[in-house]
């Protein structure tokens, strides 16, 4: 187990995933801050159990509100700061963990692997690079795919993980989705995709612009055969995967504060020459300019995605004996 | 036979020197000072010729890259006047904006009746502005939408010209959802049922490019460029440095053969020598003749066939390896 | 018996000072001043009673007005919640504008699945405001459509809750198009093969009503209107004067009796004695059940059926000579 | 013949229309300008050969340039000014005159009268207004439709007045509109529809308002068809009539000038509290707002419409023995 900054995707607590790219840097070290804390108990009393290490896995701070808190608490929570409902970027696999039915998630094409169509090299080939991100992020590809059931409901779900390669997509994550697409469609299941990414993957040139025509093609015999959509916009998503799959839901969900665009922040600054406004790309920006449906906490997020599942897809049963103007129970609803 | 009114790019110095002197010497003998001279004249066009052959035949990526952005590249319009001087433009995203980056209409090319749309870059500095050079809004992302949508009510088929540094990055485009614009376009544009042909006719640039170019077939003029990202973008951030872009270009295999042999583009269309700029009518007609032998197989095909088409075409896209 | 915080109309005076002097009756009674006063009290009680009744069956097509257009009458957002309090709303068009004046989401009445579309007004200053005092923008009828869209896609019947003066007659609204917006949106619903059902809740305000109006069924509460042009604007341009508007609520025939009997509407549902803002939960379940029983039947007949019934609904409205 | 204030209806030349219902009145009065004139010339030369009324019916003065133009040069201009290009506004029947080859013209539901479903009074009964306003205008509807031929193409037209009862939509216009769309599509003609009006017609109150949806919806069942509608917005289109039929042409032309919206200049200044540019909503203002399709000049419309119903609906016949490179003959067109 390793510290973390906040910022950083929840995958760093246990793999200390590479710094994605792009990202700023301005934020406080926490091992330094201990490291202070430290010395300044080190000065005080000279009474200190445990090592950095060992704090660092038991308690990391909020990116957000500087709070410190107790790690096994923010895992319980989903990884969202209890204080200030900061979103700790989470990795692909604990989003299965925190939305499907335990046991239920199938993984689907896990044996594609990126070739290297250019044989592309800039300070290092692209192989090595692949090769680096996968032993630190553990894993090999920027998006996980597969069935799982809901609340009993079956669905077709796939994950980006913005610990591999700043959730870029390349051949392999387009190819993914396309197919998970066409699963989903040939068995009729509802399909939830949580996008996470940088944008394309340039080391795979041209061919990695074109996936943003397959996935998007998927999606369109998908939303002919007049089935369920629902895209789920987390921190952060630009790029050529906003402008493909993640626009295109029938119904678009972002986290809170998740950062979403087509061109980047500094980008745009440069180009415009002036300062954007704060909360410019986030969740809550796009929410108040028409972009999403709606921002829902990650706490909420499970139940929600089944209550518009169970709207979208269940037969209306007319309850027998019961009057039609009984409200009905809402399966998966809190309250 | 050396035309003056094109401005020479870097890598076209050493021709441009040798067309001074070239130029001096014809004055020279002109004048009747040094008649000798004209042995020398003959040799220095034989060398003329060769290297601008030579020059042609070897170019990098940075080099196609210049060519495709030369200011004096014919651009969507030249083609289109040149095509059907009694072509109609149509106007309009219906809700707000006209942008003239994004130019749309109705055009008769040979016996074929079409819906052509293609970015704009504009020529003199109040075009340039107009048309945000090249950069559509996400309005003219949804009036080429429109524009779709009509060829296929009338089954008409539809031509795109590319020539796009990309959409453009500023607050308002975000404001307005461009990357839904241009995802909506690529969904719609793959289940259209009428022939659908892009052609890069010189920048093709990510996602802005992309918008109108999902097609069954996808052409490029010989010295056009087509890339996920620009190479100045893609310099700064894998090379951290604006002086790579030769580097990126090289890299990324933007170029027009490039791009046909990873299987994107289906033709390579001829351009004049030294590139369009030197003769738009022969650049326009060569690919008139190859849009219209396109057009000539396309219509063949049912709308089922021609969705199909274009569907499986961008299916195959990608390189991976299934273990 | 006499509900203190209704802010009484103009013509809700008399009854007004009737309640008053029962409530200084009362007061005098409970302070044990002059226990023979209990007769006039109920006397008076009695009066009241009549008083209302009579008052509430001879109401004047300006007084409907006034009570549709009450500051304390309940808005789409307090229908939405009594119906179903876990409703789920949907935002925003997608192209860079959520217009708070138009809600829409997803709902559950009865055993049915329904989408809502409703304009929205404001209750305190501030929501007035950004709902702009329930005139949607064009971008609140794309928003609609957007919803529309949807239901036909998953084929969920439409209920659209109608409570605004009209569309925003501004400078962005015409920029933007409204008028195409509202067109769009009457072609479109026209051709969805769900049921639709509108209600006019309040104020029926000319095109920017009808945006959303084109159903099935058309029901209106007992006290909403529904006009071609607001009585301010009719009295304006036919009387040239700002004082006629009582003229002109009753020469236009906006009263929901009178629509209904011009077969525009296909019922009236009764609202709480004075009006649904006295009683905003009887009102709700009211409407409640009218438009469940409205659902049942609509929700037997095909598809083609819905469109066709629609369609032939519109087709047979208007009054002329065929000689 | 009456001498005409510019700005009125070519209508006015012949038929002296009533003023349409809000309409400036700050234009020069020509009966007056050749009153002052006439003082003028007596007092200088006594030599005034002919009447006024003579005088009015040989020249016409521009409403925007101020010309003085020879009335049978205007009318064989189109109405079209030669000087400035003002669009003088025209009839009904004038259009057809311009529009369609000499003797195709058919009308069709010629048989329509308006009712008084409200009766409704304010100054004056409704049915008066209607005598009167047929008799002034000698139209009995604001809106003439049939089908004719243009260039020998078969078409569907529909044509508003403004100078019967301000081009008003009651339930006849709606009825007329809608079995026009309907003959239109049963016959599988293009469709070609002229606006003019101020908007709904209030004394049919929701009567009107539902002509909105009439026409519209029949529009729909159009669309689905595959077959082509052009609207046409002349001076001036206005409320009702522009959120209906107007706006849903798959092409939509404007005459220079028009003035075209939905809510009308002086309501949005009283609401907006500020003053407009001086070109809102017209032709000019719309096609730069991405509203219309293109501004077509009078003298050119005949010959665009052809061009783009030629377009739209005859076969490509591949010709026997010419080169696929040969520029095609589009007729009508001048160059
Ligand atoms: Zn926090
Ligand atoms: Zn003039």
């Amino acid at each position: 187990m390793f510290c973390s900054r906040g910022f950083l995707s929840e995958n760093s607590f246990q793999r200390a995933a590479p710094r994605p790219e792009g990202l700023s840097d301005n934020d406080m070290d926490l091992k330094e801050w201990f490291a202070n804390r430290k010395k300044k108990q080190e000065q005080a009393e000279v009474k200190q159990p445990l090592t950095t290490e060992e704090y660092c896995a038991l308690w990391t701070q909020c990116f957000q509100c500087r709070e410190l808190l107790y790690t096994k608490d923010l895992r319980e929570n989903l990884h969202v700061c209890p204080k200030c409902l900061y979103h700790f970027r989470v990795g692909a696999e604990q989003r299965v963990e925190q939305l499907t039915d335990p046991g239920s998630f199938e993984e689907i094409d896990a044996n594609l692997r990126s070739s290297d169509p250019l044989g592309f090299v800039d300070s290092e080939p692209y192989p090595k690079r692949l090769r680096d991100a996968e032993r630190k992020s553990g894993l090999v590809e920027a998006l996980l795919s597969g069935t799982a059931t809901m609340e009993e409901n079956p669905v077709a779900l796939g994950i980006m993980d913005f610990g591999h390669f700043g959730g870029s997509m390349g051949s392999v994550v387009g190819e993914k989705v396309a197919r998970l697409i066409e699963h989903a469609e040939e068995k009729r299941l509802p399909l939830i995709l949580f996008s996470s990414s940088g944008g394309a993957r340039m080391q795979e040139g041209i061919l990695s612009l074109m996936q943003l025509a397959k996935t998007s093609s998927a999606l369109k015999s998908f939303h002919d055969a007049g089935l369920l959509y629902i895209s789920v916009l987390t921190e952060p998503t630009y790029g050529g995967v906003t402008a493909s799959f993640a626009m295109l839901g029938d119904i678009i969900i972002a986290e809170p504060g998740a950062r979403v665009g087509f061109a980047g922040r500094r980008v745009i600054e440069q180009t415009i020459r002036q300062k954007l406004p704060a909360d410019f790309q986030t969740a809550e920006y796009l929410l108040s300019h028409g972009q999403v449906d709606m921002v829902v906490e990650r706490t909420k997020l499970r139940e929600t995605l089944v209550q518009l599942i169970e709207f979208h897809t269940k037969q209306n049963k007319p309850k027998s004996g019961s009057s039609q103007q009984t409200e009905p129970v809402i399966p998966g609803r809190a309250g | 036979m050396v035309d003056q009114k094109i401005t020479p790019l870097e890598f076209e110095k050493p021709l441009a020197l040798l067309a001074q002197q070239i130029e001096l010497l014809e004055k020279q003998i002109g004048e009747g000072a040094h008649p000798e001279l004209e042995n020398d004249l003959d040799r220095l066009n034989q060398q003329y010729d060769q290297l601008k052959r030579s020059l042609y035949s070897n170019l990098r990526g940075i080099d196609h890259l210049a060519l495709a952005r030369h200011p004096q590249r014919p651009y969507t319009r030249d083609y289109l006047g040149r095509w059907d001087s009694a072509w109609i433009e149509m106007h309009g995203d219906r809700k707000g904006v006209d942008d003239p980056a994004m130019v749309t209409g109705l055009l008769r090319m040979g016996d074929h009746k079409v819906v052509v749309c293609g970015t704009q870059k504009g020529r003199t500095i109040h075009e340039k502005k107009n048309c945000n050079f090249g950069m559509p809004q996400p309005e003219g992302y949804r009036k080429a939408l429109r524009l779709f949508q009509h060829a296929e009510k009338f089954q008409l088929p539809i031509i795109n010209l590319i020539d796009t540094p990309g959409a453009y990055p500023g607050l308002a485009a975000e404001e307005h959802n461009q990357a839904e614009a241009i995802a909506v376009n690529l969904r719609e544009l793959s289940g259209l049922t009428v022939p659908v042909i892009s052609v890069i006719t010189g920048e093709g640039g990510s996602g802005g490019a992309l918008a109108i170019g999902v097609a069954n077939r996808i052409l490029m003029l010989e010295h056009s460029v087509y890339s996920v990202i620009s190479p100045e973008g893609c310099a700064s951030i894998l090379w951290r440095s604006a002086d790579k872009v030769a580097e990126a270009c090289t890299a990324m295999k933007m170029t027009a053969r490039e791009i046909k042999q990873l299987g994107v583009a289906d033709e390579v269309v001829t351009e004049p020598l030294g590139g369009a700029h030197h003769d738009a009518d022969f650049a326009a007609e060569k690919l008139r003749e190859a849009l219209v032998r396109h057009l000539n197989e396309l219509t063949k095909m049912s709308p089922k066939e021609l969705r199909k088409d274009r569907q499986n075409k961008f299916r195959r896209l990608g390189a991976f390896v299934e273990s």
